[in-house]
């Protein structure tokens, strides 16, 4: 097996020998990427990339489009960020539970019921749609 | 150990090329069914997507004026990296490649890196259209992530694990689609989301030709477009896993079952998704937070009383 | 450190050269685009540290925030500083002899005292599940902290919306608060 | 306004006022003449500041070179015609796809009960389909013409066979005034869901080609 020195140098434990799986898969994605680009270019005939502008439906493009954007959402990022710190909590919460039992749950959607109230707030001010 | 991973049941190499080949069958598949409802099925269907994925590795490549060619290409490699490894904790045949206390979050992190990837898509060709696509993209993540979190802990929070192969074995007597159904259809269509295909395709929407799509060729065209695949048949894969009891089933074999139900989930999904217009970006994002969010909330709060009761254990 | 195996030991340095690297990159590079993803990438290579010390939990949620958040930065960034892409020559440092005075000194306090202090040892054994434990830990004894966290988050959401939004629902529903449906630039996903 | 001059031949954007209170960058682009479902030869030359639109104006390419007289078609072939384009920019593959087919058959004259079949088909759907009402309704308002949804089931109507009188067609000025401060997105679903076509600008520009 091709594979086998790897397992004399790291000794199949626990999940150790799993990382070594994960890494051996990112390994073959990555080979298998640059395999691609390597196929592509000896299989095309024209070599050389193509250089054009921007597609810009038919007129040539006057500007570089990567200015500063005015992202239009940019309020709804406040409260994803915020929102999402909870997340943190969540994913422990639910393993949990079952061994925890009601309390954890009231805390839980007590906490997330103050959220709530803040979305409805962020809402109410109109900060979810576009400026 | 009572849980063994692909790895150690099958040697490392069959193990980790199974995974990848299992990823690019399911991507095939996704692509294939969807050609199959948006331009009608005929004989062709299965090969034109391979057809179309051996024409572009022919094709010229094109660049554009002062792109920024190392974060677009970096981009393009992500997405179907991304989506591959993302199969990675999902079980093929009762077993994943890779089994930790935290496996639901690792598929949410390689989804969570798309945001990066895809953005980078469409700021790389320095082109309105890819830009625009872009932050589309982004628009869409601030709508679906939270709701797609939610969902992958309601299933979690029913098998009191987030280890896949414990939720699968958790849903031995009762399938979690039953007494989650929210959950399931929030996950698979914000998956959807996230490959931005079908109604949620706007940051490659026609409206804006083609979007972070519209620049590229060649071999990074069909890297996105394979990734885009790849991620939505892993998607449906792990909906599988999550909702639809995995790999049980009377009669056939576990991995035979795996698969019939992947494929459901994903003619399902495609036949519902191409039934519907694109749904654009600046209306989804108050619909995500005023009414996904709290339907998954309650959702979870339901499994959670459950889970109280002793339902699932 | 003895508890580490040389597969991890390896993986900590290499990967905390790579981060420390990136995060060089971030002064290096000219484009908002490129600062912002070499942040990540510095990130990313932290969560790698973690998942060698087989915190797996941790590792993956720091991957899934940052990622999350550099992508927001890279918004920030490119919407409120002059030239994002870097198409004209530029620099990234600005008053860059102070700065270095205050890294180095930093640099120095941390390195004394991360190699001073008397580090716990770990008495109990590992757990098999530390995902299960951190749960434990927060729904038990440190609840306080979640429970503070919530309030400041709430504030937060508050606050941020506050400062950032330009219009409320004064502007939206009349000064009364009574007009049936808001008065936007770009309407939303409810009718009303 | 340039601060900077060009990079690699092409200018940078500078920066505007806008209507949130930001100064950024007001990017000028076009759409069109060639952009999928777009009227072609239309040119929309916008000011973007990120995919709002905060200026627009809109000519014809090559007015006078046209022939100003279009092909006779039949209403309800030309109205599918238009549908199609429309679904196409609402990214509704499926329904764009029957519309076509449906025209086609038409065009063809040899099915043409199958062909009203699938027209009908199609139309209700698209009448129906409370996810476009939600999706591209509540924009491009005018007049007694009603929005973007409105107009389009007027198109519907006629592509199913009933007689319905076209709308009065639009100027561009007007078209300039319905998508400035709209989302990219929107301005491309009330420019489809309008029937632009040069004949007026030709005629009114008085060349007349044989």
């Amino acid at each position: 097996m091709p594979f086998a020195a790897q397992s004399l140098l790291f000794p199949s434990e626990g999940e150790e020998s799993d990382m070594v799986a994960l890494l051996s898969m990112a390994a073959l994605i990555v080979a298998g990427i640059v395999g691609l680009y390597a196929l592509s270019a000896a299989l095309r005939t024209a070599r050389e990339p193509a250089v054009v502008l921007p597609y810009e439906s038919g007129l040539l493009p006057q500007q570089h489009a990567v200015s500063r954007y005015h992202a239009r959402w940019y309020a709804v990022t406040v409260l994803f960020l915020a929102f999402d710190m909870e997340m943190i909590f969540m994913y422990p919460w639910a393993v949990v539970v079952a061994d925890m039992g009601a309390t954890a749950v009231v805390e839980m959607f007590g906490f997330l019921a103050v959220l709530l109230v803040g979305v409805t707030y962020v809402w109410r001010e109109g900060a979810l749609r576009w400026t | 150990m009572p849980e063994q991973t692909l790895a150690e049941a099958w040697g490392l190499a069959p193990a980790v090329l199974g995974v990848v080949a299992v990823g690019l069958i399911l991507g095939l598949v996704v692509a294939a069914v969807d050609r199959a409802v948006v331009v009608g099925g005929t004989v062709g269907t299965v090969a034109a997507p391979l057809r179309d994925g051996a024409r572009l590795l022919f094709e010229q490549r094109r660049t554009t004026l002062a792109p920024d060619r190392l974060l677009w290409r970096l981009g393009c490699a992500a997405v179907p990296t991304l989506a591959l490894l993302s199969l990675a904790v999902v079980p093929v045949g009762g077993r994943t490649l890779w089994s930790t206390s935290a496996d639901l979050v690792w598929f949410n992190a390689m989804e969570a890196l798309l945001w990066a990837a895809v953005w980078l898509v469409g700021w790389g060709p320095n082109a309105v259209h890819a830009l625009t696509g872009g932050y589309r993209f982004l628009a869409q993540g601030l709508a679906y992530e939270l709701p797609l979190m939610f969902a992958l802990i309601t299933a979690g929070l029913a098998a009191g694990s987030l280890r896949t192969t414990d939720v699968v074995t958790a849903q031995e007597g009762l399938w979690f689609v039953v007494t989650m159904p929210v959950a399931f259809v929030v996950f698979v269509a914000s998956a959807a989301a996230f490959a931005f295909w079908g109604p949620f395709t706007a940051p490659a929407g026609p409206d804006i030709a083609g979007g972070v799509t519209s620049e590229l060729s060649g071999v990074d065209r069909l890297l996105v477009d394979l990734g885009r695949a790849v991620f939505l048949g892993a998607a449906a894969a792990m909906a599988t896993a999550l909702f639809l009891g995995g790999d049980a089933g009377p009669w056939l074999p576990g991995p035979v079952w795996f698969l019939l139900k992947t494929f459901a989930v994903v003619t399902a999904l495609v036949w519902v998704g191409r039934r519907v217009p694109v749904l654009r970006p600046d209306r989804t994002v108050e619909i995500g937070w005023m009414v996904l969010v709290p339907m998954t909330l309650l959702q979870a709060l339901v499994v959670a009383v459950l889970v109280l009761n002793g339902f699932y254990a | 450190m003895t508890e580490l195996s040389g597969w991890a030991f390896t993986a900590v340095a290499v990967l905390g050269v790579l981060s420390v690297a990136a995060g060089i990159a971030v002064f290096v590079v000219d484009s908002m685009a490129r600062a912002t993803f070499a942040l990540l990438a510095s990130f990313l290579a932290v969560a790698g540290v973690l998942l060698a010390l087989d915190l797996v939990y941790l590792a993956v949620v720091t991957a899934l925030m940052m990622t999350i958040e550099m992508a927001v930065m890279a918004v920030f960034m490119i919407m409120f500083m002059m030239n994002p892409a870097g198409l004209m020559p530029m620099t990234m440092v600005h008053n860059a002899k102070g700065s270095a005075v205050i890294g180095a000194a930093t640099f120095v306090v941390l390195a004394v005292g991360i190699w001073t202090i008397d580090w716990p040892t770990r008495n109990p054994p590992r757990p098999d599940d530390s995902t299960r434990q951190l749960g434990e830990a927060i729904m038990g004894s440190h609840m306080l902290v979640m429970l503070v966290i919530g309030i400041s988050l709430f504030a937060t959401i508050l606050a941020g919306t506050v400062l950032a939004t330009a219009r409320g629902r004064y502007d939206r529903f009349g000064p009364d608060l009574d007009a049936d449906r808001p008065d936007d630039p770009v309407p939303g996903g409810f009718r009303r | 306004m340039h601060h900077g001059g060009e990079v690699a031949g092409l200018a940078m954007a500078s920066t505007g006022p806008d209507r949130d209170g930001l100064e950024l960058d007001v990017l000028k682009v076009a759409l069109g003449p060639v952009l999928p479902g777009w009227p072609t030869g239309l040119v929309l030359r916008a000011d973007l500041q990120g995919d709002v639109l905060t200026s627009a104006e809109l000519a014809w390419l090559d007015a006078d070179t046209r022939p100003a007289v279009e092909p006779d078609r039949a209403p309800q072939e030309a109205a599918l015609d238009r549908l199609a384009r429309f679904l196409d920019v609402a990214g509704w593959p499926t329904a764009a796809r029957d519309a076509r087919r449906a025209r086609n058959g038409m065009a063809e004259r040899a099915n043409r009960d199958e062909a009203q079949r699938l027209a009908e088909a199609v139309t209700r759907r698209v009448n129906r389909s409370r996810t476009l009402a939600w999706t591209a309704g509540g924009i491009g308002g005018r007049g007694s013409g009603g929005d973007v949804l409105d107009r389009v089931r007027r198109w519907c109507d006629m592509a199913s066979g009933q007689l319905v009188e076209d709308l009065p067609a639009t100027s561009l000025k007007d078209v300039a005034a319905l998508v400035e401060g709209a989302e990219i997105g929107s301005a491309r679903l009330i420019v489809a869901s309008l029937d632009l076509r040069p004949v007026q600008a030709a005629s009114a520009s008085e060349h007349v080609h044989a």
